[in-house]
């Protein structure tokens, strides 16, 4: 692990038309480095994330991958920088079968996961394979959703709320999934409401309210800090 | 007022999708008076009973009856006329319309003023007294002049149950009420469905287990299309199935 | 983005001491101006901005685009030319009957558009009233491209003569108020409050009881009548009938008069026709092809001033921050 | 003579080969739309026109640079589609996310200015265009003629949609095509260049209209309005083949075509509105459309 | 003064941007202009003003500029009218507001038949002689079975009317019909009917691109090579020139006018294409002949008052580069003498609109219908 951050966003502000929403976010991740940001509904967790992308494009700020500004670049280019996105709202392509949604995102560097292990990790998503891919339930559209970003070869991943809506068993599954992503050495960037799983993952914590950046810590120190926790969450 | 007398009840639902057959066999009845809980793995088949039970989706095969009817082949907008009221599992209110408008909307039918129009707007106004109760049974009287879109998602979602009460059904069908919210919000939901279900019926979906906990009277535990338990929380989750199934081993 | 869950419309502002003044005005210009311009052509602003309003009330109101009104206005034209010059009715029953005629046909086409929205809806209401420009063209009672012809005026409840120009002109000016009164009515009253939110959130509406596919149906045969009634005064006005009335250019002028005065607004229906057809009046005599000039401001409204005339200068009345998706 | 249903054999069968001849432009432009629509949710209201274009840029580029039909074939799409092309760059773009009502009606208004425009420059009397030398004269089919240009339309339309329909239905770009319909931003964000595939997207589409206007210069004349009723037609055989559906719009372009010509047998009065018959009844029966998807 | 306003005005209302543009257009307007200055500029001393519009083939939209040519804009007369639907409308608009019009673009007989007004006067060629004309023409060939292809309206059926009357009356037989909405796109299938109806003639009862595209069309079919022949009832020169010697060749058509008969018509024809670009068929010059003739009767009348005008318009003989004798008949009808003329071959023509062989005149007194037998109630 180098000191020299992979992703590093300073002083970043985002707009949603006339509403600002960000107002200066810094944030580091380190390659390899699993970090989640915390928050309550509304804080601007998902809006950290768009803007990131580049989805949001109204921004001002520094954001910089490997050094690389990516302020500049449109959308796709910023997805073949290598980042990989898995959007809150899961995003599966209703006109495509399961299969071809696992297909579908172009190959952003080498490395990906085959589609074997794919299968492996997600025994459902084989069962379903060829079916339409919004008829998935919800947690199985959430398994797909990753999946198919994990095939790519992006060694960053931003992930929005993966457990939401999710039945205790399949949270369990993907807190495993994390934990072996980690293992493989990908950087991840995490946004939870659910602490107790992202306790399992996170090497660190991002605390977010109002659209900026409150408080940072390492992992461990999360129950600790369970009492600060609650009064800006309202646990 | 729990009674032991079925309100709704379902029998050999089916529902098959292009050969993939997402509820099979489910036999269900509520009892009046209480909440019960459908809980279950994703993909198991909640929201598709959801749907079948208030015919936004026809069962392949199988019976529904409400109060002693058999409702299997109606429409949905007759299902609710019925006292048969759902919420979706993404919140539904009329963005663009105010807090109170939102209620007055779902008092008309009710009330009979909402074909009429030859009337003025003004004719509604017999509606606000009920309307501004509703709204004051969800604590939202603070609010009831915004527009529904300005509102929190919490507080959309007890907009959208004090809707549904002003059509004062026999029976709410809830579909993951606390789903996104934040814990400030869920403890305040939880008090309302406990309120309103005082002299109703209530069937929800729900994957906070807590809230199932404390709230329910009685939970059915799908999985696959199938029930897999049935019976008091304590039961269901002391069954090793649905342990497996569902709750995953942390679970206490 | 859901297809057919947004709408073109904005909301519409309550009715105001300001406004009654301003409807007062315009109503005592109305009444004023048929000494100062030339009437016929008055007359024919009063006839298309009664079909605009009748139009906004379903694409303003229900968020429903038809692209065939044309089959309404044009139907009743023939309706109403025809119960007048071969059977001899009194000329109002007649436009009432062609207005009659043109709900019904509502009823049908209503019927099996409504099964669809957004622009599936806009697609079957075209080709619906195509195929019923093609039936206008084959049955014999309208006399194919030659129309109905030489419809006479008459006699107004048998005493007063239609054939004077300020007769024709006043009965033309009562008949589109209490059109555009109609309509207003319709908006603001109980059925009107469901129709919003049935464009709001359909499922919801459905969820709570409502058959949703009654209040639309019941509200295109509204539009469509209040379309006949424009048609049917229309005939009676210009003693004529024909196709182009009927055919779905005509459906395409009504939509750029609307969309060019304010989709959703009171008044932007009755502005924008007034325009077009003030544009058409002074472009006929000029080299300017019509038909790209429409489509030049068709393409300018859409573009740059999708709120229409009324629509932008109200929203620059308010001046509320936007800043939704 | 034999008889079938008491119509001549000879005439029930040449009914039924003309429609298939309509049906191929039927199916060819139907699939244009659907591959606009499908895409970038814009019902093409221009596609008539685009189509006029075509068959005006083949006779345009005979009388003026003296190019011919083969050459045509390819350079008539090649143009409309780069003027489609800058209409979807400067206009269309700055539609998306509003609602889809917006791109039908600046289409229609587009459609406007182009036949208005090639009216006032070129009159509406029809200009001639000869088929090329080698598909001239007619195939004695026994029971009837059969020009020999006409056949070759069949076949030529049948190639254009069958590839089209692979192009999109198997092929990578066609996936992304399909998802980019959906979400575009989320196809962006794997790191596909969306906007360039929408602006490709329109221009084939318009491209594919165009072709058509060439393979019917020959047949029709030449004529700023050609496009124009046509495509209210062509609107009516995609909803009958369900929106969006690329196989949808290619069979019902064929089987609507062969309907219309038997009715012209057996009910002629019937013919110039039985696919909008045919059209209400399948709404009635089946709100998708044949082919369609429910939403 | 006996002039209103001091201004004669002249309105040209015909169609310059539809299917029929070619037929008349803007280079009426511009053959209205040359007989005025042909005319010497002034009436009586009063100035002459020509005003004109497009009607776009709908009898409402004519009718309402018609409407506003007199109520607002003093319009004293009006020429051309293509179209039947449209000539019909404003014809029967201006009986009732005593107004002159003066038809040359529209072909019914009605406007002199069952719906003529005093003040109507119907110039250039009409549906019977066509049917005498053309139909006569092929009749004679041996064309004794015949099949209609008729445009879907009035004029359609008043061309197939007179034309099978004809038939019939010279031992033919008429052995089917098949109507086409206007401006159909494919009259394959139609033409394909027509041929196995076991017809020698198809008879086009249409006009200007239909009746092109169904020739077109015929000849891919090989209508033509099996021995049937067409009849393009209503086919003038500015068709001929759309459709191209080519496809054209061999057509037998009646026309009043061309520009390759005489020397005068050479004269007027070269002026008139330095103006336009293109040479005039019938309905040009018959506009030019209205309106002159109309100048005359001003002058003749002393005023512009419509009975006094109308009245002077029913005695004076026609007389100008149009006809050297023609005649009006009480019920509006200009009778003239008609020419048959057949298309050239390619290989035969000598230039660009060198197109026609004069086969034969059709006398006025057979072209036209007597007044009598017109339906008119003008001449009872
Ligand atoms: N499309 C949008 N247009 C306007 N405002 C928006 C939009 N999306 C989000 N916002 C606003 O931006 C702020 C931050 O929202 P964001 O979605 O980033 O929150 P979040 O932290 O992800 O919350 P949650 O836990 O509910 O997902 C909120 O106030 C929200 O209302
Ligand atoms: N319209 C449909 N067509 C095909 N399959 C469907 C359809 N709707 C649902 N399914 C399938 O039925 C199964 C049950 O789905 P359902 O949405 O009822 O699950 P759920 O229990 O509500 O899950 P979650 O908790 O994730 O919302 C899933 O496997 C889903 O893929
Ligand atoms: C312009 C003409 C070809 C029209 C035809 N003469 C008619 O009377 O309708
Ligand atoms: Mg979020
Ligand atoms: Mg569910």
């Amino acid at each position: 692990m180098s000191n020299q951050p992979l992703l590093e966003v300073r002083g970043l502000n985002a707009w949603y038309g006339e509403s600002h929403v960000l107002h200066g976010v810094d944030l580091d991740i380190r390659e390899g480095e699993t970090v989640t940001l915390l928050g309550r509904n509304g804080a601007g967790k998902t809006t950290t994330l768009r803007a990131i992308m580049g989805i949001l494009r109204r921004r001002q700020g520094t954001i910089r991958l490997r050094g690389k500004d990516l302020l500049g670049l449109p959308l796709h280019k910023v997805a073949q920088e290598g980042i990989g996105y898995v959007p809150e709202e899961r995003g599966i392509f209703a006109s495509l079968n399961v299969a071809e949604n696992l297909m579908l995102p172009p190959n952003v560097s080498q490395g990906g996961m085959s589609i074997d292990e794919i299968y492996t990790l997600f025994p459902n998503l084989h069962e379903r394979r060829s079916s339409q891919g919004t008829k998935l339930s919800g947690g199985e559209q959430q398994m797909l959703a990753i999946a198919r970003i994990l095939r790519t070869g992006a060694r960053t991943i931003l992930l929005d709320e993966p457990t939401e809506g999710l039945a205790p068993v399949i949270i369990q599954r993907i807190g495993d999934v994390l934990v072996e992503l980690k293992k493989r050495g990908m950087t991840i960037l995490l946004v939870e409401q659910n602490f107790r799983f992202a306790k399992k993952v996170a090497d660190r914590f991002y605390l977010m309210e109002d659209g900026r950046m409150v408080n940072s810590f390492p992992g461990h120190e999360l129950d600790a800090r369970m009492d600060e926790l609650h009064e800006v969450l309202g646990v | 007022m729990v009674s032991t007398q079925p309100i709704l009840s379902a029998t050999g639902l089916t529902m098959e999708f292009r050969g993939f057959v997402a509820v099979k066999d489910v036999t269900l009845s509520v009892n009046e008076g209480t909440i019960h809980a459908l809980i279950g793995p994703n993909g198991a088949g909640k929201t598709t009973v959801f749907n079948l039970l208030t015919k936004f989706l026809t069962p392949t095969r199988g019976q529904i009856s409400f109060r002693g009817n058999d409702i299997t082949g109606l429409k949905p907008a007759e299902v609710a006329r019925l006292g048969l009221v759902r919420s979706f599992q993404i919140s539904a209110v009329f963005p663009h319309l105010t807090v109170l408008d939102n209620v007055r909307v779902a008092l008309q039918r009710p009330k009979n003023l909402a074909t009429q129009f030859w009337l003025p707007f003004s004719s509604l106004s017999v509606l606000d007294d009920r309307a501004l109760e509703l709204i004051d049974a969800v604590n939202l009287s603070a609010y009831a002049h915004l527009t529904a879109s300005e509102l929190s998602y919490g507080r959309k979602r007890a907009l959208e149950i004090a809707t549904t009460l002003a059509l004062d059904p026999a029976m709410l069908l809830l579909d993951e009420p606390m789903a996104g919210m934040g814990h400030e919000d869920i403890g305040r939901i939880a008090d309302l469905i406990r309120r309103v279900a005082k002299n109703r019926t209530v069937l929800m979906v729900e994957h906070n287990l807590n809230v199932v906990a404390d709230l329910c009277d009685r939970v059915t535990v799908l999985a696959r299309g199938e029930i897999l338990s049935d019976g008091s929380y304590a039961t269901v989750s002391a069954d090793p199935r649905v342990r497996e199934a569902y709750m995953g081993t942390e679970h206490e | 983005m859901a297809v057919g869950t947004q709408y073109l419309a904005e909301q519409q502002p309550k009715l105001s001491t300001t406004s009654l003044v301003l409807g007062a005005i315009a109503i005592a210009a109305l009444i004023a101006a048929p000494f100062f311009f030339y009437p016929v052509f008055l007359m024919s602003i009063l006839c298309f901005a009664l079909f605009a309003c009748a139009f906004n009330l379903l694409i303003g109101y229900v968020g429903l685009l038809s692209f065939g009104h044309a089959a309404f206005f044009g139907g009743a034209a023939y309706y109403t030319a025809h119960a007048v010059k071969v059977w001899g009715l009194e000329p109002l029953t007649g436009i009432l009957f062609g207005a009659a005629g043109a709900a019904a046909m509502g009823l049908i086409i209503g019927f099996i558009a409504i099964r669809r929205q957004g622009i599936y809806f806009a697609m079957i209401t075209l080709a619906l009233s195509q195929m019923f420009a093609f039936i206008c063209l084959q049955v014999p009672f309208t006399h194919g491209e030659d129309g109905i012809q030489g419809v006479p005026r008459g006699h107004l409840l048998g005493i007063i003569d239609l054939n004077q120009p300020l007769s024709m002109y006043y009965v033309t000016l009562a008949i589109f108020l209490f059109g555009v009164f109609a309509v207003w009515r319709i908006v603001n009253s109980p059925f009107g409050n469901i129709l919003k939110a049935i464009r709001e959130n359909e499922r919801r509406a459905v969820s709570l009881g409502y058959r949703v596919d009654r209040y639309k149906l019941g509200a295109f045969v509204m539009s469509a009548a209040l379309a006949g009634l424009a048609g049917g005064t229309k005939a009676i006005v210009f003693q004529f009938a024909t196709l182009t009335d009927v055919q779905w250019q005509m459906s395409g002028e009504v939509i750029l008069m609307t969309l060019l005065g304010g989709i959703g607004t009171m008044i932007g229906p009755i502005v924008g026709a007034g325009l077009v057809i003030a544009l058409q009046n002074y472009l006929a005599s000029s080299q300017f092809p019509v038909t790209v000039l429409i489509g030049i401001i068709f393409v300018i409204c859409v573009l740059l001033f999708r709120r229409g005339i009324v629509g932008e200068i109200l929203e620059l009345m308010k001046r509320k921050p936007k800043g939704n998706v | 003579m034999s008889t079938i249903f008491g119509i001549p054999a000879p005439a029930l069968y040449g009914q039924i080969l003309i429609g298939l001849i309509n049906g191929s432009f039927y199916a060819m432009l139907s699939l244009g739309l659907a591959v606009i629509f499908g895409l970038l949710r814009v019902i093409n209201f221009a596609h008539g026109a685009q189509y006029m274009l075509g068959a005006f840029a083949a006779y345009l580029l005979l009388t003026y640079a003296g190019i011919g039909y083969w050459p045509s074939l390819f350079l008539a799409p090649l143009l409309v589609g780069a003027v489609a092309i800058v209409i979807e760059r400067f206009m269309l773009r700055r539609l998306y996310g509003l609602d889809p009502l917006y791109g039908l009606l600046l289409t229609f208004g587009l459609a406007l200015i182009f036949e208005g425009a090639f009216r006032h420059w070129f009159g509406a009397a029809g200009k001639p265009y000869a088929p090329p030398a080698q598909l001239t004269g007619a195939m004695n089919l026994g029971f009837m003629f059969m020009p020999i240009y006409r056949g070759w339309v069949v076949v030529a339309s049948l190639f254009v949609c069958i590839g089209t329909w692979l192009l999109i239905e198997k092929t990578r770009l066609g996936a992304y095509l399909r998802a980019a319909t959906e979400n575009a931003t989320l196809v962006q964000a794997f790191g596909v260049n969306v906007p360039l595939l929408l602006t490709l997207t329109y221009g084939l589409g318009a491209a594919l209209a165009a072709l058509a206007g060439v393979l019917a210069a020959p047949i029709y004349q030449v004529s700023p309005l050609m496009g124009t009723n046509l495509i209210i037609i062509v609107f009516a055989v995609v909803v009958v083949g369900g929106m969006g559906s690329i196989l949808g719009a290619i069979v019902t372009g064929y089987v609507l075509g062969v309907l219309e010509g038997l009715t012209k047998v057996f009910y002629p009065e019937a013919s110039s509105i039985v696919i909008f018959v045919i059209m209400a009844i399948v709404l009635l029966v089946r709100p998708a459309g044949l082919f369609g998807r429910e939403e | 003064q006996n002039i209103s306003d001091n201004v004669v005005k002249i309105g040209i209302l015909n169609d310059q941007s539809g299917v029929y543009a070619d037929f008349g257009g803007k280079s009426s307007v511009a053959a209205a202009q040359m007989a005025v200055e042909d005319f010497g500029g002034k009436v009586n001393g009063a100035s002459i003003e020509v005003v004109n519009a497009d009607h776009q083939n709908k009898p409402d939209v004519a009718s309402s500029i018609a409407r506003q040519w007199y109520d607002a804009d003093k319009v004293d007369a009006i020429m051309e009218l293509t179209t039947s639907s449209v000539a019909l409308a404003v014809q029967g608009l201006s009986k009732e507001k005593k107004k002159i019009t003066m038809t040359t673009g529209a072909a019914t007989t009605e406007l002199t038949g069952k719906q003529c007004s005093p003040y109507g006067f119907h110039w250039a060629y009409d549906t019977h002689a066509l049917a005498v004309g053309t139909g006569g023409a092929l009749v004679e060939n041996g064309g004794n079975k015949w099949f209609f292809l008729t445009a879907d309206y009035a004029f359609g059926y008043s061309l197939e009317e007179q034309t099978s009357k004809f038939v019939k009356s010279k031992g033919g037989q008429v052995v089917g019909s098949v109507r086409h909405p206007l401006a159909a796109t494919d009259y394959s299938s139609f033409l394909l009917q027509a041929q196995s109806s076991g017809a020698n003639v198809i008879g086009m009862a249409n006009a200007g691109l239909d009746t092109a595209n169904a020739i077109k069309q015929a000849a891919e079919f090989g209508i033509t090579q099996g021995g049937t022949r067409l009849a393009a009832l209503l086919f003038t020169l500015a068709e001929v020139k759309g459709l191209g010697l080519q496809s054209a060749q061999g057509l037998t058509l009646t026309e009043g006018w061309y520009w390759d008969q005489n020397d005068e018509n050479r004269a007027f024809a070269k002026r008139f294409q330095a103006k336009t670009g293109k040479m005039p068929n019938m309905i040009h010059v018959g506009t030019y002949s209205t309106v002159m003739q109309y100048l005359k009767a001003v002058q003749k009348a002393g005023t512009d008052e419509t009975e006094a005008v109308a009245k002077a318009l029913h005695e004076m003989p026609v007389q100008d580069a149009f006809t050297k004798n023609g005649k009006v008949l009480p019920n509006g009808r200009m009778v003239y003498d008609m020419y048959l003329f057949q298309v050239k071959k390619p290989e035969e023509s000598k230039s660009e609109w060198d197109m026609y062989k004069q086969l034969a005149t059709i006398p006025g007194d057979q072209a036209y219908m007597k007044a009598a037998e017109s339906g008119c109630q003008l001449t009872q």
